[in-house]
């Protein structure tokens, strides 16, 4: 069975079912979109942090990792050859938002970064280019981190995303996938130039900030009366996406890099903490991941009663 | 199509009453008349029968010709047919009761013959005789 | 003015003709539908209750897909309210999916005929035109609507169960309907203002 | 219609037109517009021009172009080089050229027609109406009476369309739902789905429902026409008759409702009955003699006043004592209380109370209505059965028990009442042919005026020794019949010293291995054949053993100046319009498809037996000077079409013009739409001619060992439970039943892949219905795979489907699913072969009709643990 008769198969399967999961975001070509998504959400956090502790490699990371993203994104379209003309709705939608922001982020970053990293480049970082540059690349940023939870928001038809916690909670991984992303990157440049205690500090308190958002939306989830959204939570929690929650987001996000936190494993080090970094990371990727895939569309029924005469 | 209820007490309309003679065909059978008047005794009716299908295969003879007394009815032709051809072509025909089988078709000069009482006032009759299958479904 | 439907539920029995001569009419690949018919049931044994809901897209007044699409292939006909898709402005994001809370969109990436010996001679004219890696929902059979024909589900249904006008015109018969028989719309708590109506069984 | 040219927005083609012609996915056969541009068909509507359809077409009929275009089609000759053959022998087909096809089919049918004609089989499938003529026409020429419609009366029509046809004149009974008020069915889906004028049906029904008609649904499962009642009764399965009975014993004895004078005028009520349950005859005329209660003497039911005939009272007759008909039958439903029945169909006393008081109330006695300016009786109530009801061992006392109910009433082919489908037609204003009329047959009961086939429901022909492969000629009451592939068959044949044994037959797209009952017993009697000749369209599971395989064309290639019977089959009944639609090719055949209808005359000019042909074909289609065939003159069937229809409507109006108009109509008049009062004929509420035939079966199968059980044969209707009511074995809970799918015909249509798709997405089509409750008592649940087997350990697997609407006892699957051949690759595999699970053999037919009893009682067995 191809690939396409196998989605055929699996489409009329869910037809039949009165709580139909999406699909198209998060499985086969779909997954790009999680990783889109996560890149760049990672890469503005990196950014921010880069700009705050004033630490480079941290900058040329959010740029890389930003690029990753904006390819991951076209390896998702159906038609990423008219990538461009996602522009055009930035009144409206908030993928042209995105889209926008990932633009002038990138620019900006070839603005502003060469003549940071590079010697004999044709124009200062202090330059105007370059002040022009940083001003894109912070204002990118800014949309970056914003934008991403709102996508989700705006999906009136999975109860499950459109919660006006989710941009919050969006933020929030950005913060921790930036700081993830500098204790890496430091263990790359094996240059400790940034308060590594401060970073720790700061992972916590997001840490701590995003269990408590996540733990609202799933209790909002399952008292808002939407059994569609109730759905979701049951496949995260105990269905499909159980697995990945449990093993990805709760294990390899928070327990693995508590437990190298507190020291008990191995003593605090360059490489704890870029281990620690790498398994945030990855724990806020299936975060994505699960929240995506458990996504369950509004069922289509007649209003009850409306019918019994 | 206008309808209007009958109002007041219902007083049962009489389904004897209702009959509409006109509407129904009178069931006197029409003789066969003779198309062209032959010379030949006036006594004797000749016949020119043919068979079809199941009929024929009973026989060696799908076209006969016979003569049959006056006054005759097309249950005398079939008689006679009958005395020529033996039961196997009777029982084919007509059933015990002398009726015949609703799948035998049975025309005369081209005329479809429901009655075997029908009267043959002529001289000369052209008879195609065919067994048609019985049973449907759908 | 605005087009709509109205759909009687207590005419339709759940044939599937609408779904069926949709495919007719768009040659939609496998996969698309742009009218479906869901059935379900109500109550218990043996006082139970089967209920046939057909389904398209309800082209909202305000709706969301095309608030959420990007490139604004997504986009409704001021003219007439029909909201339609330019395939040729269409990335394939299928935030619009996402976005339509009756999951009446379709994203076409499966191949453009059902036999797996090819396209047949209906296929090849009718299906195999279909732009692939888009979206597809129901546009209400605009084509068919401006030439002065009712959409193709509305024209077949043996049940005459859909009827199509102007919702603009509290005359016209689907206003009428709709407030003569308590019309209803599905999910109106997301507030979209669909242009398709039921009127209870 | 014309064919109206069409302007392109786009590039300008060549050819754009809509053509008026035939759908043929069902024998409904709707009229259709084909859209062809460019030698493409693009698009099938329905055509708003005739009465048939109206312009609108079910999901299968829109669908038509999926199977027309399907890539399996057959375009050449096939034949077989495994001469081995079963249901698991590779028929190995190697192409052949016509020539050769026809060579080798003629040198047989001339051997076997020398040897003896009755050795072909004819067979031919009932969704094609339109192929009826030519194989009933070549079956009569080549002198066989050996003919067959596979799975067709067997399913459906042994029982529903004898009994319509006795008491109705017609194919098949439908509410007038321009009227009607009260429609009770029993499993009938009529206007819910599939069968007779199933689209213009269905908007008549939803047009009722709209204008308050209540209807109550008497069904085991709740699809279809019950999803749609005003109430769903749900029975145990093939009880229906125990309702019906007792419904009629609560209006007469309970209620004192009922219709005395239709009773007096309309039926045998008041014939006298004596002691021996026959009527008390003239002793020279011979004719049944009423009660004048003017003179207080018994005479001939001619000669009375209806008004005067007694329906009630002891008489006595010549020193005989006697009764009316109807004092008979009021005594015998007495019998029949609320309270036995409900033990049999485990519906409540106090329903079954409450329908019979509904249903008398509604049907206002006596009231009478005005309808273009006619003053007619007005009776809205109608109690309709088809296959559900009357697909049982009891299959004719169960439909003659609901038919009961109308006929107690007189709501019968009045306003508002049960209605044959058109019955009585005045015939073309203009030509006066087609016309037909009930009349009044011996003992002044019914004879209909048209009839598919000369097998009359009344007045039955006279039993004896059977000379045909159904015995039909034994069993008069049966059309159809089981024993051309029973297991039993041979044994029949030899009891009744059959002279000859089927060697040939010659198969028009019948699916027989799927279509009658389970494969292997189908297999064995197919397998028998020393020769065998199909049109198909595709290699279905029953081409499989054929020897010779010959590509048909499609219904958009084909010609037909007669798609409809005429009109008691799939014209619309009640109010409105006649109509005569033809079929006309839209397409060329593909490659070296031709049309059956032309080839069996080739064959006939090659066999020799154009003139019986010819003469059949006046026969059947009442051809008369100047349009009949003559001699052995080789027309062509177009010729043949075009003679038809220059015969009733005209010279002028030939096959030319009716490829122009596409059809022809007319408006009918309230005398023929409510003809009863108008026609002075009789029908049955006492069925005195059921004790002699049986007698007669009897006097000659007994001798030869074959019981026949008379209590099938008696006068009144009883319940006579089905074999599986009578199942005692331990875990066998269930009783199986198969309903017809909306999106499916027969077994062809699976292979549609828009209907297939459809059908998958259908909670149902594809699934075994069960009973939520009793699944979870069980621990089975939604969607596990499981076995459903009967008591003879015939098995099949599928994915049950919970739910409530279906009876406790009841396991409903799609009919004629779960194809296995590989010439129908969409079609394999998909749902549920419930056939399998039904016997083919004297013990499982009515002893009467010969009807196939089509549940049975199974047990469920896990196929898997979970899904």
């Amino acid at each position: 069975m191809t690939e396409i008769s196998a989605k055929y198969e699996q489409l009329i399967e869910d037809l039949r079912r009165d709580y139909r999961p999406q699909r198209e975001w998060g499985e086969g070509r779909g997954v790009f979109l999680v990783i889109g998504h996560f890149l760049v959400g990672v890469a503005a956090g990196a950014w921010l942090f880069g700009i705050i502790f004033n630490y480079v490699p941290g900058l040329v990371a959010g740029f890389l990792l930003a690029g990753g993203g904006g390819i991951a994104h076209l390896a998702f379209l159906g038609r990423p050859e008219r990538f461009w003309r996602m522009v055009r709705h930035v009144r409206t939608a908030w993928i042209s938002r995105g889209f926008v922001g990932l633009t002038l982020f990138l620019v900006g970053g070839v603005l502003y970064l060469p003549p940071l990293v590079l010697t004999g480049w044709p124009w200062a970082a202090d330059s105007m280019l370059g002040y022009l540059g940083w001003g894109m690349a912070a204002f990118g940023m800014v949309v970056l981190i914003v934008y991403m939870g709102f996508v989700y928001t705006a999906s009136k038809g999975i109860p499950f995303w459109n919660s006006p916690l989710h941009p919050v909670l969006y933020m929030a991984y950005a913060l921790r996938g930036g700081i993830a992303a500098l204790l890496v990157t430091m263990a790359l440049f094996n240059a400790p130039s940034v308060d590594a205690t401060s970073l720790v500090t700061i992972w916590i308190a997001v840490t701590g900030v995003v269990i408590v958002l996540f733990a609202l939306e799933i209790q909002g989830a399952l008292t808002g009366g939407n059994p569609a959204a109730r759905r979701s939570v049951r496949e995260m929690l105990a269905g499909r996406m159980a697995v990945y929650f449990y093993g990805g987001t709760l294990l390899i996000g928070l327990v693995v890099p508590l437990a190298l936190l507190s020291g008990h494993i191995a003593p605090l080090s360059v490489g704890i903490l870029a281990a620690i970094g790498l398994f945030s990371a990855l724990g806020d990727f299936f975060m994505k991941y699960t929240t995506i895939r458990a996504g369950i569309y509004l069922p289509l029924r007649p209003r009850q009663g409306r019918h019994v005469e | 199509m206008l309808t209007s209820l009958s109002s007041g007490a219902p007083t049962n309309v009489r389904w004897d009453e209702v009959v509409d003679s006109a509407f129904v065909q009178s069931s006197v059978v029409p003789a066969v008349q003779s198309r062209r008047d032959e010379h030949g005794s006036a006594c004797d009716l000749r016949v020119h029968a043919q068979l079809f299908g199941a009929l024929a295969s009973i026989t060696t003879e799908r076209m006969l010709s016979l003569v049959v007394p006056k006054p005759a009815t097309v249950a005398t032709v079939v008689a006679a047919l009958g005395a020529r051809l033996g039961d196997a072509f009777l029982a084919r025909v007509v059933d015990e009761t002398g009726a015949k089988h609703r799948y035998c078709r049975l025309f005369v000069g081209g005329v479809p013959i429901e009655d075997l009482r029908t009267p043959i006032n002529a001289d000369s009759i052209e008879i195609e005789m065919i067994l048609l299958v019985a049973i449907e479904g759908g | 003015m605005r087009w709509g439907m109205v759909i009687d539920l207590k005419r339709c029995i759940g044939c599937y003709g609408c779904q069926l001569a949709c495919k007719a009419e768009h040659g939609t690949p496998p996969g698309v539908y742009y009218a479906r018919v869901l059935k379900s049931e109500e109550g218990q044994y043996p006082t139970v209750r089967n209920l046939f809901l057909p389904v398209l897209c309800n082209h909202c007044e305000d709706p969301p897909c095309v608030e959420a699409c990007p490139t604004g292939a997504s986009f409704k006909w001021e003219e007439d309210g029909i909201v339609d898709i330019d395939h040729d402005l269409c990335v394939g994001c299928r935030s619009c999916m996402m976005a339509c809370p009756y999951t009446n969109r379709y994203f076409n990436d499966q191949v453009p005929h059902y036999h797996p010996q090819g396209a047949t001679p209906y296929e090849a004219a009718r299906a195999a035109p279909h732009p692939s890696n888009v979206v597809m929902k129901c546009n209400f059979c605009r084509d068919r609507v401006r030439a002065g024909k009712p959409p193709a589900c509305v024209a077949n249904c043996p049940t005459v169960a859909r009827i199509f006008g102007d919702l603009d015109d509290p005359t016209s018969e689907v206003s009428r309907l709709i407030k003569e028989r308590g019309g209803f719309t599905l999910h109106p708590e997301v507030g979209t203002g669909p242009s398709v109506y039921y009127l209870p069984a | 219609m014309n064919m109206m040219n069409v302007m392109n927005t786009t590039a300008q083609p060549i050819d754009d037109v809509w053509i008026p012609s035939s759908c043929s996915l069902c024998y409904g056969t709707c009229s259709i517009l084909a859209h062809r541009v460019d030698g493409v068909v693009v698009k099938i509507e329905g055509n708003p021009e005739s009465a048939v359809g109206k312009g609108r077409l079910c999901g299968k009929g829109v669908s038509g172009i999926m199977t027309h275009y399907d890539p399996n089609r057959l375009t050449r000759p096939l034949r077989r080089t495994n001469p081995k053959k079963g249901l698991n022998e590779d028929p190995k087909w190697k192409e052949i050229s016509w020539g050769e096809a026809l060579d080798e089919i003629c040198a047989v049918l001339k051997k076997v027609r020398a040897e003896d004609p009755r050795k072909l089989v004819v067979q031919r499938t009932t969704t094609v109406t339109a192929s009826r003529i030519p194989f009933q026409t070549f079956a009569a020429a080549f002198g066989t009476p050996n003919f067959s419609v596979s799975g067709g009366g067997q399913h459906c029509g042994n029982g529903a369309h004898l009994i319509s046809g006795i008491m109705h004149a017609s194919w098949s009974v439908v509410p007038d739902f321009e009227h009607c008020n009260y429609a009770i069915y029993f499993g009938a889906s009529k206007g819910h789905s599939a069968g007779h004028a199933s689209c213009s049906n269905m908007g008549k029904a939803a047009e009722a429902r709209a204008r308050g008609m209540k209807m109550i649904v008497v069904d085991p499962f709740c699809n279809f026409a019950a999803a749609k009642a005003s109430e769903w009764v749900p029975l145990r399965v093939g009880t229906d008759a125990a309702l019906a009975l007792a419904m009629c014993n609560v209006m007469v004895n309970e209620l004192g409702i009922y219709d005395g004078p239709y009773l007096q005028a309309k039926t045998n009520a008041p014939y006298l009955v004596g002691p021996d349950k026959l009527y008390v005859r003239h002793p020279e005329t011979k004719q049944p003699l009423v009660w004048d209660a003017q003179s207080s003497t018994a005479r001939p039911y001619t000669d009375v006043k209806a008004a005067d005939m007694a329906l009630e009272g002891e008489f006595t007759v010549n020193g005989t004592p006697c009764r009316p008909s109807f004092h008979c039958l009021r005594d015998h439903l007495r019998k029949f209380t609320p309270e036995w029945a409900a033990e049999i169909s485990t519906i409540p006393a106090t329903t079954v109370r409450r329908l019979a008081k509904e249903f008398g109330t509604e049907a206002r006695v006596g009231s009478t209505i005005v309808v273009d300016g006619v003053t007619l009786p007005y009776r809205p109530v109608a109690a309709i059965a088809f296959r559900g009801s009357q697909g049982h061992m009891n299959s004719v006392y169960n439909f003659y028990a609901v038919d009961l109910l109308n006929h107690l009433v007189g709501a019968a082919d009045v306003v508002g009442s049960c209605l044959g489908f058109n019955p009585a037609c005045h015939g073309h204003p203009e030509t006066g042919k087609l016309r037909y009329i009930p009349s009044a047959g011996p003992d002044g009961l019914m004879v209909t005026g048209m009839w598919m086939g000369y097998h009359y429901p009344y007045p039955p022909s006279e039993p004896r020794l059977p000379t045909n492969l159904g015995l039909q000629d034994l069993f008069v009451l049966g059309m159809t019949s089981p024993f051309l592939d029973s297991t039993d068959r041979e044994e029949m044949w030899e009891r009744f010293d059959l002279p000859y044994r089927p060697e040939v037959m010659v198969n028009f797209g019948a699916n027989l291995v799927m279509s009658i009952a389970n494969k292997e017993a189908v297999a064995a009697s197919l397998a028998k054949y020393k020769f065998m000749v199909s049109f198909d369209l595709f290699l279905t599971e029953t081409s499989n053993f054929a020897d010779i395989v010959l590509p048909d064309c499609s219904y958009l290639q084909s010609l037909d100046s007669r798609s409809n019977f005429p009109f008691i089959f799939s014209l619309p009944a009640g109010v409105g319009e006649w109509c005569w639609p033809i079929r006309q090719p839209v397409l060329p055949p593909d490659g070296e498809q031709r049309n059956c209808a032309d080839v069996l005359l080739e064959i006939a000019d090659r066999v020799g037996f154009r003139a019986d042909l010819n003469a059949a074909y006046n026969a059947s289609l009442k051809l008369q000077a100047p349009h009949r065939l003559e001699g052995e003159t080789r027309y062509s069937y177009a010729q043949i079409c075009d003679a038809e229809l220059k015969n009733n409507f005209g010279s002028e109006r030939g096959l030319e013009w009716f490829k122009e108009q596409g059809l022809i109509k007319w408006k009918k008049k309230p005398a023929e739409v409510y003809w009863r009062p108008f026609v002075d004929v009789r029908v049955p509420v006492y069925w005195e001619f059921m004790l002699p035939i049986g007698n007669k079966i009897a006097a000659i199968a007994e001798p030869r060992g074959l019981k026949i059980p008379m209590e099938y044969y008696q006068p009144l209707p009883d319940f006579l439970p089905c074999t599986s009511h009578c199942c005692q074995k331990p875990d066998f809970d269930f009783y199986a039943f198969y309903y017809r799918d909306i999106v499916h015909t027969n077994s062809f249509t699976m292979e549609n892949p828009w209907l297939d798709e459809a059908a998958r997405l259908d909670p149902f089509s594809y699934t075994i219905a069960i009973n939520r409750a009793q699944a979870r008592k069980r621990a089975l649940h939604d969607g596990q795979l499981v076995w459903i087997e009967n008591e003879a350990g015939r098995k099949v697997k599928g994915r049950l489907k919970l739910t409530e609407a279906i009876h406790p006892e009841g396991i409903g699957i799609g009919a004629m699913c779960g194809h296995w051949s590989d010439g129908m690759p969409v079609a394999k595999g998909k749902g549920v072969f419930f056939n399998e699970l039904l016997e083919l053999d004297w013990a499982h037919v009515s002893p009467v009709n010969n009807n196939l009893d089509l549940c049975a009682k199974v047990r469920i067995v896990p196929a898997e643990v979970t899904p």
